[in-house]
């Protein structure tokens, strides 16, 4: 019997993540709280001031996306280093970046699209005008999947360390900056009523470069720390 | 016949301790290397080297006489590597790990139950892999060398928390794969009872 | 341009020379750790040889 | 000349040779180094007329620009020291990669503090969120990145790689965070704040600058020797040519 067509592979290996992710549904939910969590801090730090906190609710908004996507990178890869699965997936007949992009994905799809859900009300709870809603949903639709595939290469690089996380953030939060910068002022400029395309097509070039470069780059990484 | 697995001078260097240099392996098809060792002498290392999975510090890993890291993905589908980790997901049931396993590698026409039959696990196909015992898993993990066809079988400890019926059950399936013009390389601390002609050992601690 | 002139870089003489100050101190200590490092690597090598030779010949 | 240059190159790559090689050209470079350093210095601080904005205060630019842009030259020297590594699997090049990762972030530092005192003479604050002094301290981020994963990972040879790894993704992520913090810049602050540009640079205030920045990559290649000849003695401590140098 041939061997799986690899677009068989990507969507099989796609489609395990997802069940194992379901079949311990009460971390999914892990990203979600600390998001809304980090959120509703600002208020009482900086008082609830309405047009304060709308004006600074895009960047808000979009730090507490960052890193409630960087906490939850680390579940990519570990479960798999830790039961030789990952060393498996190394020495499969496909070929490496693309089991690592179904990997990503399925990471993205459980903690990063669901971001999209608790965005519009947390906008609307930090009083963000409503012409924004669209264009945040948006910056969050196409910047979560950046977040989590430059995330994954930070993770493959400190998969094999004991305390790997603290090194995580310092490796992965610089590459973040870009899309951050992007996000918050597409959001910001859209708020005031203006068109927001300069911004959002910027980060459909940082999508683009993002799943072409990063899987490349975590694959290698991974055969770098299993070996 | 030309040596399906070769090493030329190959050398490994861990934590500035040098566990072996100037190694040439050749084994044939049909022949089954033992590496025996203490603990800590680089068995571990020179499996992870053959497979691909570690660098050595010098020299090369051939098979069918070209470099592994030239040929890829083709040498991977020829290889089953079993290590000290099962490589089972806990949280899936056996059936979907041996899909699991199938979809990575080169899938052999045969019905999961009746493999999971051949390692005697037959009723737990839907168990959950949390719920196997030590012995259970580490058969699973071995019910990777009966869903896919690979001629090279690379195995760290396989007998492992394995008890003697397994064991000889295994041994026999090793055999078989031999006898089809396989290759084996395994590190043990029990005996392996095989027809001595076919069998290559290796000590690294000497 | 007279030496207190020099000196005093039209009032702002905090600012330019404590950022050569600091210029010095790095390049210093990025040539000094570095040798001094060096230095104690060669120490450690010949008492190791040392050690080894007398073992030697004690043994031999 | 191609022929020669790879048999060059795979000579420096035996870590015997490259020893003795940093260390016959350390005294050299060191003499050159004062050299360019005092004429830099004297045109700079002396001959230099001061500027009619800011005085004698723009003097500064004499550390801070030379030092801004050693510490994108030593990235770009990791980068491709990282490629080397990768491709060639070159042990020096892994040497080389790692020692000039301290030397790139202090020289990030020094023109991080030196922009900072350059700035409050001219706007009145130390710190100012200038597009070239931000993107100047995510430089420094990723070079404590590249520090700090080679400081995590136990095994040397697995770490070299590792940081080759970061440093080309870092590279390729230098102009994306560069041009995002200058468009950022250019979009909050709006022009009212004087860029940090060099004043109109006359040929007296040109000339010392670049005497500067020559002298700067000078010591860069001493502090470098220095470095990769103490890490190879440590390395290679139970190598034959090591033992041979010291059985003496």
């Amino acid at each position: 019997m041939k061997r799986l067509s690899l677009s068989q592979a990507f969507w099989f290996l796609l489609r395990r993540d997802l069940l194992l992710a379901f079949r311990n549904r009460s971390e999914m939910a892990n990203p979600l709280l600390f998001f809304v969590l980090v959120i509703t801090l600002f208020p009482l730090a900086i008082g609830a001031e309405p047009n304060l906190l709308a004006r600074i609710a895009p960047g808000i908004i979009w730090v507490a996306a960052l890193l409630a996507s960087m906490l939850s990178l680390d579940g990519i890869f570990r479960s798999d280093f830790d039961d030789g699965t990952l060393e498996q997936m190394l020495l499969s007949a496909h070929p490496v970046p693309v089991l690592v992009l179904a990997k990503v994905t399925a990471h993205w799809l459980v903690t990063g699209l669901p971001l999209l859900l608790v965005a519009p009300l947390l906008a609307m709870m930090l009083g963000l005008d409503e012409d924004a809603y669209g264009i945040l949903l948006l910056t969050i639709l196409l910047g979560t999947p950046v977040l989590s595939l430059i995330g994954s290469i930070g993770v493959a690089l400190t998969v094999g360390l004991r305390k790997g996380g603290i090194i995580l953030s310092l490796l992965v939060l610089p590459l973040y900056v870009p899309v951050l910068i992007f996000s918050s002022s597409a959001i910001d400029v859209a708020a005031s009523g203006l068109p927001a395309t300069a911004q959002i097509s910027m980060m459909l070039a940082f999508l683009f470069l993002a799943l072409s470069l990063s899987p490349v780059a975590t694959a290698a990484a991974l055969k770098m720390s299993m070996s | 016949m030309s040596a399906l697995l070769q090493t030329r001078d190959l050398c490994c260097v861990k934590d500035d301790r040098v566990l072996f240099e100037g190694m040439n392996l050749a084994l044939k098809a049909g022949q089954i290397l033992l590496v025996e060792g203490k603990n800590g002498s680089g068995k571990t290392s020179l499996l992870r080297i053959l497979t691909g999975l570690s660098l050595p510090e010098s020299g090369d890993v051939l098979w069918q006489g070209r470099p592994i890291s030239e040929v890829g993905a083709d040498y991977y589908e020829q290889v089953n590597y079993v290590g000290h980790h099962d490589g089972i997901k806990r949280d899936l049931t056996c059936l979907e790990n041996l899909r699991l396993v199938q979809a990575m590698g080169k899938p052999l026409p045969i019905d999961l139950d009746d493999a999971l039959e051949k390692v005697n696990l037959y009723r737990f196909g839907d168990n959950y892999v949390a719920t196997l015992s030590a012995g259970q898993k580490r058969r699973l993990a071995l019910a990777r060398l009966v869903v896919t066809e690979a001629q090279l079988w690379i195995m760290d400890e396989p007998f492992t928390s394995l008890d003697k019926a397994s064991m000889a059950m295994f041994q026999e399936m090793f055999e078989q794969h031999l006898e089809k013009g396989g290759v084996i390389v395994l590190t043990s601390h029990h005996d392996i009872e095989m027809p001595q002609s076919d069998v290559v050992r290796l000590n690294l601690s000497e | 341009m007279s030496m207190s002139e020099f000196f005093n870089m039209g009032g702002y003489a905090v600012f330019v020379w404590s950022s050569y100050g600091l210029a010095l101190v790095v390049l210093v200590l990025n040539w000094f750790i570095p040798y001094q490092q060096h230095q104690q690597n060669i120490k450690k090598l010949k008492r190791q040889y040392r050690q080894e030779t007398k073992q030697n010949d004690s043994s031999s | 000349m191609f022929k020669w240059f790879v048999k060059w190159f795979h000579r420096m790559g035996s870590p015997p040779h490259f020893y003795r090689f940093a260390g016959s050209w350390l005294p050299w470079l060191t003499v050159v180094f004062t050299v360019l350093t005092v004429a830099g210095l004297y045109g700079g601080l002396v001959l230099a007329p001061p500027d009619y904005q800011q005085g004698e205060s723009y003097r500064i630019i004499f550390i801070h620009v030379p030092a801004a842009w050693m510490s994108m030259f030593i990235y770009m020297v990791m980068a491709s020291c990282g490629i080397i590594v990768l491709v060639w699997r070159m042990k020096l090049a892994e040497v080389v990669l790692i020692c000039s990762a301290p030397i790139g972030a202090s020289f990030t530092f020094l023109a991080l503090v030196t922009g900072s005192l350059w700035g409050k003479p001219m706007w009145g604050t130390y710190w100012v969120w200038d597009a070239r002094l931000t993107s100047e301290l995510i430089l420094l981020f990723l070079y404590l990145g590249v520090i700090g994963l080679y400081g995590a990972i136990d095994e040397k040879r697995v770490a070299g790689r590792a940081v080759a790894i970061l440093a080309i993704v870092g590279m390729i992520n230098i102009p994306i965070i560069h041009y995002s913090v200058e468009w950022w810049n250019s979009l909050h602050q709006g022009a009212t704040v004087t860029k940090m540009d060099k004043p109109s640079i006359h040929w007296t205030m040109l000339v010392p600058l670049l005497l500067m920045a020559l002298s700067f990559k000078v010591y860069f290649i001493i502090s470098l020797f220095q470095r990769v000849r103490a890490e190879l003695l440590h390395r290679e401590r139970n190598s034959r040519w090591v033992e041979e140098l010291f059985r003496s």
